[in-house]
């Protein structure tokens, strides 16, 4: 009843291309971005904080930037671990070696680097498809890890391959509390996913749409094939690698190679589906899901066994989170196998209806 | 119906609410059992996390708990994973009426992600036999506590040991080592110790990786045989070790050769390869076997009553169980050093039981009363030295169980203590901290 | 350059390929016959594997064991088509890969649910050991146990050509992996095709379970031989049979030769990326793979 | 007909001695012909004759091994798409090939993308000249919907709509693109009466209008002879004949291609 568009006119094409033409929408969300930004740094613990917002921010940008690619442009990778890699640890050599340039900057280069090897394990995907390609992505994935390991100059010769993130001062002022830090990461993923959002409503988002749902007829009017999938490339690993960097230096502080292992990337994959391949909002969503479900489960297991008194051996609450967490995801794709996003959506179509049912 | 569920629920409610006031008075010490149940390193997660609750529910039960302190926990699962490793550790710092008393992380990977955040909490992250060995610094790492022996430690007993075998360290001039080492952090953090000792002894030493997993290992044997080494240190973890015997089966190499470190060295590693195992030698911190009175006590004051951890009984007093033992071992010793100096009876906060685990010292003495006599080595701790003890023992799989081969072997600390100095110097550059002055520490 | 170590190193190599080949033929049978990339294919090695060797440690005698886990293979792969595939038919592709990643950790949640995380030591009775008279006449080391598996591998090829061929539900297969709507407008039940289908990767993963098992114990590592089988896949092609062999020997022997021989060059390690990277430079020659059909875009 | 705004011109593009082959399939066996400018030109010929693969050579879908292309007197051995749309090639395509996870706007908006100047970088800030561009070429689509007469159903998502509406956005997508020469697939088949008359009324307003030239492929006779001003005739990937309808319609060879004489 509340929630309808009726008496909300549009008299230019910019108002109709708003990001949230209807204005409860613009309500709800400015009130999300109040609460997110000031009230849950003054209210949230420490362990609010700095253990689940901050990875869960960190995850939904990494989430984005795979969604860029897979879930608008179209193309499958199992490389995301790879990227977020090259972006944490280009991160901690800019600001090892060029210590003038900043946080921000360095951040922002490590991006890019990113994106560069993005580039390079893109273009097979100018002949490969599919599968093939997801696979050939992992070429991409044990590589990057190996070479991290393997040139003492990423790692600035550590013994171990390990690397401590430095210390973030940012025009002086050092972000080195759990509430800056998530402040510091919700500005860089708000920030970012507007960016992707407007691009994503643009001239390239839909050339990469129009190359994931039919690459002849995209090429046919004139959407040049190889610049698309290597921008689409570029950007999500862009994404990936700043996501990689705040991974090191916001969440968790230190880094090894193996932080960035395949598991990290289905991980980061599992999001987009559950979320919503080619929606902004189901990267979030999603990793909300896939970064709370577990914890969710080893939190509520462990209450029951504490209600019913009696001691759950831990091996079988362990393996019950694991069988629960498989089950939940092929329910969500047999429930909704566009994501959590789509059902979000289709609740919001009812709820302008409602309380008419058509 | 609704109605009484929701009745239900605010009680519930109430109780959580209740029982999180109690906390306040009742005297329990809280220690977060975050450890792996799941996954590829199941075995040695469960194992020890089985051995520290046994001990920790056998002190509650024959003394209760430490000068009437009891021992209390909550499990969480790390999946061996950094991310989940932190919010266990997160959720967990705050619970019990003085927080953690201090965490095993049991990864490496979430050792080396905690490190700020438990010097910020003021909580003492303990790596026993893993995590970052320069952090024995206790100078520059005052709340990161590598008890015991560190890789680089090992290592040295672990050269020493073939020196002995080969009759004189003289002898291991001219003779090869291949270092076989697991492709990862950890795997090659002892390449630089060994590199070094290969120049003072003028032994030749190879490094050849193995990819995780590592259960592939042809091809890196088929380079072995080509080598023919006089000894292969086999750097494993997890499935790589028992496929690194088998591996060593096939390309005809004596197993009797091969000594490897202690994350290789339980029954689960072993047990997969089968008759190929039989031979090969393992360096331990600890030791297997259930005849020691520690062991002992947990079996007669918990299995008896059927309160064990373990739902296969026959893992008790297997090396991952004891381990956890001795992880067990340490964190009551601390808490019970600190009570001396804080207050006996009293619940000890992190900052405090630092200062325990810095200063205790378990001599053989300490050791017999705690029933563990050649259970585990002696350990005196410091502000300095967060080590504590260096030694390792060297146990030989004959088929059915580890027979121990040697007695506590020293490490070589005069090589040893000046790196682990010089790259805790370079870390306390890197971040900008100042060492403690040791000298006016209490 | 030692001519004998090379030909034990490609020999070995080819001989670790036919290891992965099993891992393979696995995926390329659900995949050819539903399209499904069954990612829960290391996972269901596991399974099996840990399945036959609990039975064996409960007192179970060898064959009845193995007759036991066939029997709650085929159970899975019934269920997995009823719970699993069934509601999520016509879905694209990528939905179905991501509820076998689902299953995957259902699958292995259950594995060891039931039978705990222990790992097992598992004899098949032919020891891993060099055959003497090979290594005494020519210095080659060649495991006899190389030898047994490669001659399971090719049995179970046999026994697999033999029943698409001659069977009626092989055949049916056969025309499913090729069309499946004419396939579904002859009369062939998609969905009884499917429960088999799977109840035969089910088998051909207990096969694969064992052969590995043997080789380096049965323990929850076994789910990562599935990424072995990946680039062997992509070499072969998804859909081919002959080529998840062939795949798998060109495989097993360009990593152990380039391992044995660049390896050092590099720093050594490289068997975690290497496979890949000759998989992908090999797909951008033909992105179909080796035996792969060719993709016509038709507009 | 009656007088015509832009009657019909020069050659434009002339297709010379053009074969192409899938393994040892035949499907163009030296085809020449040409297209002037403003006129409606039809290829016409059984199922299988190779109409489409015709056009998938014109606008470099396919690559043919034999013959050249000649458009606006440069000569391509094999076209490229890219180069053919930026040449002003658009078209339709047989089984319709819009992006199906897209709305009715935004599929449109895609035939635009030749015109839009702004880089990535801009898009994403949404920073003026980007956002005015945008907004500029969201009234030129506007412009083309209201011509096409699917103003109703801008937003849904293409996937949703009946087959005779997606063939009429496939077109808007193609007239998006401003074409000076428009190759449309079947863009009549499948419909009813209704949506055919419908149809045929667009081809020729856009050749009237825009004065866009036009190359069709269509089965319904009557369609083709009413609209065209030529037609190519195609059998077994030959040529058969070529010539303006009434020709075509006395053509003895063309009749017993449609007849099926025995040969």
């Amino acid at each position: 009843m509340f929630y309808r568009e009726a008496g909300q006119f549009k008299s230019s094409y910019a108002e109709d291309q708003q990001i949230f033409p209807i204005r409860q929408d613009r309500i709800g969300i400015t009130a999300l971005l109040l609460v997110v930004f000031v009230a849950v740094p003054l209210l949230g613990d420490q362990y609010w904080l700095s253990a689940i917002f901050t990875p869960l921010l960190i995850f939904a940008l990494a989430a984005l930037g795979l969604n860029i690619l897979t879930g608008y442009a179209g193309q499958l990778s199992l490389g995301t671990a790879a990227f977020m890699a090259v972006g944490a640890f280009m991160a901690y050599n800019f600001m090892l070696r060029l210590p003038w340039l900043g946080v921000i900057p360095s951040f922002i280069l490590a991006g890019l680097c990113a994106a560069a090897v993005g580039v390079v394990f893109g273009l097979p995907s100018l002949r490969i498809k599919g599968f093939y390609l997801a696979v050939a992505t992992l070429a991409c994935q044990f590589f990057v890890l190996w070479a991290i390991q393997r040139w003492g100059w990423i790692t600035n010769y550590s013994a171990s391959g390990v690397i401590t993130a430095q210390k973030m001062v940012i025009l002086g002022f050092p972000f080195d509390t759990p509430a800056l830090k998530y402040l510091l990461t919700l500005s860089i993923v708000t920030l970012l996913a507007l960016l992707a959002k407007n691009l994503m409503r643009s001239e390239t988002g839909r050339a990469f749409m129009a190359v994931r749902d039919m690459d002849v007829a995209a090429e046919v009017i004139g959407i040049r094939m190889m610049h698309t999938k290597l921008l689409a490339f570029a950007i999500s690993s862009f994404y990936c690698g700043v996501a990689g960097a705040m991974y090191a230096f916001c969440y968790l502080g230190t880094v090894e190679p193996e932080a960035f292992t395949l598991d990290l990337s289905f991980r980061v994959l599992f999001m987009i589906i559950i979320g919503g391949t080619g929606s902004i909002l189901g990267s979030f969503i999603g990793a909300a899901f896939i970064t709370l479900l577990p914890i969710f489960l080893n939190v509520m297991f462990g209450g029951i066994s504490h209600l019913l008194g009696v001691e759950i051996p831990h091996a079988v609450i362990s393996n019950l989170e694991l069988i629960i967490f498989g089950a939940l995801i092929i329910f969500f794709l047999i429930v909704e196998p566009h994501g959590l996003a789509r059902l979000w959506q289709i609740a919001k179509e009812k709820l302008r209806l409602w309380p008419f049912p058509h | 119906m609704k109605r009484t569920t929701l009745m239900l629920a605010v009680g519930t409610l109430a109780a959580a609410g209740f029982t999180g006031q109690a906390w306040a008075q009742v005297k329990e010490q809280f220690v977060p059992a975050s450890f792996y149940w799941v996954g590829p390193y199941a075995p040695g997660g469960s194992g020890i996390a089985g051995g520290m609750l046994d001990y920790f529910k056998m002190l509650n039960t024959r003394d209760g708990g430490i000068n009437g302190v009891k021992l209390t926990w909550e499990k969480c699962e790390t999946e061996y994973n950094n991310a989940r490793g932190v919010e266990c550790y997160e959720r967990l710092k705050k619970k019990g009426p003085t927080g953690a008393t201090l965490i095993h992380p049991l990864s490496t990977g979430i050792t080396y992600s905690l490190i700020e955040k438990g010097t910020t909490d003021k909580i003492p992250i303990v790596s026993v036999g893993y995590g970052r060995t320069d952090a024995a610094d206790g100078r520059v790492f005052p709340y990161i506590f590598p008890i015991i022996t560190t890789y680089w430690s090992q290592n040295t007993a672990k050269i020493k040991f073939m020196g002995q075998k080969m009759g004189g360290m003289d002898k291991l001039k001219g003779a090869k080592i291949v270092n076989l080492y697991h492709g990862s952090a950890y795997g090659k953090e002892t390449i630089p110790v060994l590199d070094a000792q290969a120049k003072q002894y003028g032994f030749q030493v190879t490094h050849i990786e193995v990819s995780h997993p590592g259960n592939e290992q042809q091809a890196q044997w088929l380079q072995i045989r080509q080598i023919k080494p006089d000894w292969v240190i086999l750097r494993g973890w997890g499935v790589m070790n028992p496929t690194a015997l088998k591996a060593a089966q096939r390309a005809g190499y004596p197993r009797e050769k091969i000594i490897g470190v202690w994350w290789s060295g339980a029954e689960e590693d072993v047990i997969p390869a089968g008759d190929a195992a039989k031979g090969y030698i393992a360096a331990g911190f600890n030791v297997s076997g259930s005849n020691y009175p520690v062991v002992q006590d947990i079996q007669k004051h918990v299995y008896a009553k059927g309160q064990g951890e373990m739902e296969d009984k026959s893992r008790v007093g297997s090396i991952y169980y004891n381990r956890g033992v001795v992880f067990g071992m340490i964190t009551t010793e601390a808490v019970r050093k600190a009570q001396e100096r804080y207050g006996k009876g009293q619940p000890m906060t992190g900052e405090q039981v630092r200062w325990g685990l810095e200063n205790l010292n378990m001599d053989e003495a300490y050791l017999k009363n705690l029933g563990a006599t050649g259970f585990m080595q002696p350990l005196k701790m410091s502000c300095a030295d967060h080590e504590g003890g260096g030694q390792v023992k060297f146990q030989q799989w004959d088929g059915k169980q580890w027979k121990v081969i040697s007695d506590w072997i020293s490490s070589d600390q005069k090589l040893v203590r000046p790196m682990i100095e010089a790259s805790a110097a370079q870390y306390a550059k890197e971040k900008g901290i100042t060492p403690r002055d040791c000298s006016k520490e209490k | 350059m030692n001519v004998a170590f090379f030909f034990e190193v490609l020999i070995g190599g080819l001989l670790a390929g036919v290891m992965y080949s099993l891992v393979a033929l696995g995926f390329v049978l659900i995949y050819k016959a539903s399209g499904v990339f069954n990612f829960a294919q290391g996972a269901m090695v596991f399974f099996a594997a840990l399945t036959f060797i609990s039975l064996v440690e409960r007192g179970l005698n060898f064959w009845l064991a193995l007759v036991v886990t066939l029997a709650v293979m085929v159970v899975l792969g019934i269920a997995i088509e009823k719970v699993v595939l069934r509601p999520l038919v016509n879905q694209p592709p990528i939905t179905l890969f991501m509820a076998t990643i689902g299953l995957t950790f259902v699958l292995e949640g259950l594995s060891q649910l039931v039978w705990g995380s222990q790992p097992h030591g598992l004899e098949l009775g032919i020891q891993d050991v060099p055959m003497e008279w090979l290594s005494q006449s020519t210095g080659i080391n060649i495991s006899q146990f190389d030898i047994f598996a490669a001659g399971v591998a090719g049995l179970l090829v046999a026994v697999l050509a033999l029943f698409f061929q001659y069977t009626r539900i092989g055949r049916a297969l056969r025309a499913v992996a090729d069309d499946h709507q004419a396939a579904l407008s002859v009369g062939i039940p998609l969905k009884h095709i499917w429960a088999i289908v799977w109840s035969v990767a089910g088998f051909v993963a207990l096969v694969a379970g064992l052969m590995w098992g043997a080789r380096n114990g049965v323990q929850y590592a076994l789910t990562f031989i599935a990424l072995k089988a990946l680039p062997v896949l992509i070499l072969g092609g998804f859909e081919s049979v002959l080529g998840a062999i062939v795949g798998g020997l060109i495989i097993g022997a360009s990593e152990k030769l380039a391992e044995v021989y660049i390896g050092p060059m590099v720093g050594g390690g490289i068997e975690s990326w290497f496979a890949y990277v000759v998989a992908l430079l090999f797909l951008l020659v033909r992105p179909q793979g080796l035996f792969g059909e060719k993709i016509i875009d038709r507009v | 007909m009656s007088a015509r705004a832009h009657p019909v011109g020069e050659v434009v593009l002339s297709v010379e001695n053009v074969s192409l082959s899938f393994g040892g399939v035949k499907a163009l066996q030296g085809i020449t012909f040409d297209v002037r400018e403003h006129e409606v030109r039809a290829i016409i010929g059984p199922n299988g004759a190779g109409k489409s693969s015709m056009l998938n050579v014109i606008n470099g879908v396919y690559h043919p091994q034999q013959g050249t292309i000649k458009l606006r007197g440069r000569e391509f051995h094999d076209m490229n798409s890219h180069e053919a749309a930026k040449m002003g090639i658009a078209r339709t395509f047989q089984n319709i090939a819009l992006f199906k996870g897209m709305s009715v706007l935004d599929n449109i908006m895609t035939g635009r993308n030749l015109k839009m100047r702004c880089n990535f970088l801009q898009q994403a800030l949404w920073i003026g000249p980007a956002r005015r561009e945008e907004m500029a070429h969201r009234r030129a689509v506007e412009e083309v919907i209201d011509f096409m007469e699917i103003q109703h159903i801008r937003k849904t998502p293409v996937g949703k709509l009946a087959y005779g509406l997606q063939k009429r956005v496939e077109l808007a997508r193609a007239l998006a693109a401003e074409p000076t020469l428009l190759l449309l697939d079947e863009p009549m088949a499948g419909m009813n009466l209704e949506e055919k008359q419908d149809m045929c009324r667009f081809v020729l307003d856009v050749n009237d209008h825009f004065g866009t030239t036009i190359v069709l492929i269509e089965h319904d006779m009557g369609v083709v002879m009413d609209i065209s001003d030529r037609v190519v005739v195609l059998d077994y990937g030959k040529k058969i004949g070529d010539g303006t309808p009434d020709q075509i319609r006395t053509n003895q060879a063309v009749i017993d291609a449609y007849l099926g004489v025995a040969h």
